[in-house]
């Protein structure tokens, strides 16, 4: 059977690649955020994980408003990155496991998500720039990867307390796969910040800081939140915690905090990080 | 259009909602177009004729024309679109920030590194 | 507040377009088909509706499997019928009811269906020819049109409990919208026909008349169910029934039996159809 | 491929799943193309370029050639996409069945006919 080693989730933000691609990981700005991630590398290299679910939000590369899911899953061979408009390098794509997405597929729909199945997808920052963060020396993220998109662009969002049944569900059939496979959940967003409207800017740092500690005592505890709520605690873009708790919510049982990591700010965002190790 | 549920206010604010995207469609399209390079080569040979050929209303090609971000939004603009236009002009989601809330980019990055403290 | 005054639910199969557009409602293969429609017309005379949510499958016009969403639901000014490749004439365009749309997709998504919102959408023959069948005198189509497109192209669909649950929710979002509006709920699918594989031509008339019974007398009668035991019920096509029992679903209470008709075969089609209005 | 629930076997019936949609992606997607008449001229025009442009395998390409339905559907065809590439040979779903079951095209439609009495 599958295992679920544990999760990882952390910030994206398309700046991280111009920072990646400049080398500017030693630079005053961003030693503070690439510091964060040394101790992450030495965990992936304990637990060796052969498969990254990645929940994450797309920002308008793959999916427009003429067809926007709430969830999608990939079930493509490879995913490719591609152009977004602003500039920062394209990554090489990302082998997928068509296999563990079908299985993903079937479990959820007969648990009532009402997916959207993408056997062709492209792949924006979200999803590439954690998986270089998390691999930065190999030329090609070394694991397959399995999809998983939570809409954010376009409201009605999915509720807190859905995304976090979705998570749930999401564990549930990545854990009843037969193949003897390590799976790590990857979770991309937030934490606050806000990028549109006169509150630019807005961080939240009790609050994120609250947040990061609930997933691992008391994961639900922001499952009482709307998302108006959230969108007035954390920012327009800061909702994107949505993908932290869904991750959260795949992990099994109780979690150990591997390693955690927070800092204000990276372009307009809130950066946090964190790696949890499931408890066995 | 009448709606059952009240919508909350946040100040600074408002989400992209049903009202919003019905608005600012074709403005949204025209954006997600950007992801195309060639697309944004024809942008920005001739501005006026990509914008008719999204069919912008008169109010989206006006704050197009001006680069008026908080125009833009309330023409119904919705920011990861958005986004990609801020990217043909060079300008990062700093200077987004910086034009909607009146500040200088350094005050707006003085800002936020205050907020981390 | 609005109404829905009743629902109809219809076969769909493109050979009725080139019916229509070679005038053959008289010709003996098709009489027994286009005249179970003039009762329909007389109903829609007396109940008036202003507005047709149309429940419906798509026959990959709009969907490709890049993205395929299980439920979806259109929020656009219009919908363009268009060339699905088979040659049948395509039909002009159809009003759409944005408020009516924003607010079904709100609550739904309120209620954890996770839809997929389209503000661009082209409808196939699946929707094009019941409207034209239920106002075959009028250029344009008289009502305004709300899309929700379930999926049975792609396994897994959703169950027929699921297709159910969202009937149910559409019905009370309808209801719950504070226009003065009068809404007819409209499926169109099945009923029994297999188009692929060696049982092709497969019908159930047994199993078609006793599902239409049970919509009147017995509405969640099919819910019991699987996927698997409804297309070895009914064929690989047959499955389109989930449209009728959504349809169903969305009205609310009790519903009277104002009128029938079935017919095998048109095309490889057993064709139902049925009008139920709401007992208030 | 392992897969944990048993598929539930329906004689005569392959339903559309993960594995049939893995494995016909292009030749579904080619089809899907079907939907524009400018699409199926340039197929008409030559078939084998236009099947190599959609990335066909060869069993694939050769069971377009031979319009050999049973074997498009165990190709990973779907029937919705396929629809359409009947269309371009003009023949409508009762031929395709008298071809998957054996019969003409009369037995057919007199057996479907019989199944209503
Ligand atoms: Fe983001
Ligand atoms: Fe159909």
């Amino acid at each position: 059977m599958a295992k679920i080693v544990g999760g990882i989730t952390t910030s994206h933000v398309p700046a991280i690649g111009r920072a990646i691609a400049g080398n500017l990981q030693q630079d005053p700005y961003w030693k503070p955020f690439f510091d964060g991630f040394p101790p992450v590398h030495d965990w992936l290299a304990k637990v060796k994980p052969d498969i990254a679910v990645v929940v994450y939000n797309d920002h308008g590369l793959n999916f427009f408003l003429d067809k926007m899911p709430t969830f999608a899953v990939g079930a493509a061979p490879e995913y490719q990155n591609a152009d977004e408009g602003w500039g920062i390098p394209t990554l090489p794509p990302y082998a997928g496991n068509q296999a563990l997405s079908w299985h993903v597929i079937n479990e959820l729909v007969e648990k009532e998500f009402d997916l959207t199945t993408c056997q062709e997808m492209l792949v924006d920052h979200a999803f590439s720039l954690p998986l270089k963060l998390l691999w930065p020396n190999e030329e090609r993220c070394p694991v397959q990867t399995v999809p998983v998109c939570i809409n954010t662009v376009q409201y009605p969002l999915p509720s807190a307390k859905r995304c976090f049944k979705l998570g749930k569900a999401l564990g549930e059939a990545i854990a009843s796969w037969d193949e003897d496979l390590r799976v790590v959940v990857i979770g991309t967003g937030g934490l606050s910040h806000q990028l549109d409207g006169k509150r630019a800017g807005f961080v939240n740092k009790d609050f994120d800081l609250a947040f990061m500690e609930s997933l691992i005592n008391d994961p639900e505890w922001a499952t009482k939140y709307s998302i108006e709520e959230l969108v007035e605690l954390t920012g327009t873009q800061g909702v994107e915690l949505l993908m932290w708790l869904a991750t959260r919510a795949a992990l099994p049982g109780k979690v150990r905090k591997v390693h955690a990591n927070y800092h204000i700010p990276i372009s307009n965002t809130a950066a946090g990080l964190m790696v949890m190790e499931c408890a066995d | 259009m009448s709606s059952v549920r009240q919508k909350r206010e946040i100040p600074g604010t408002a989400v992209f909602d049903g009202d919003l995207a019905q608005k600012g469609y074709a403005l949204n399209k025209m954006c997600f177009s950007f992801n195309s390079a060639d697309n944004r080569a024809e942008f920005q040979r001739d501005e006026h004729a990509y914008c008719r050929k999204y069919g912008l209303n008169e109010e989206q090609e006006s704050v197009i024309r001006n680069r008026d971000v908080l125009g833009l939004l309330a023409a119904g603009g919705n920011v990861y679109y958005l986004a990609k236009f801020a990217g043909i002009l060079g300008l990062d989601v700093q200077d987004l920030g910086a034009a909607q809330t009146g500040m200088t980019k350094d005050e707006f990055k003085a800002m936020l590194v205050a907020a981390g403290k």
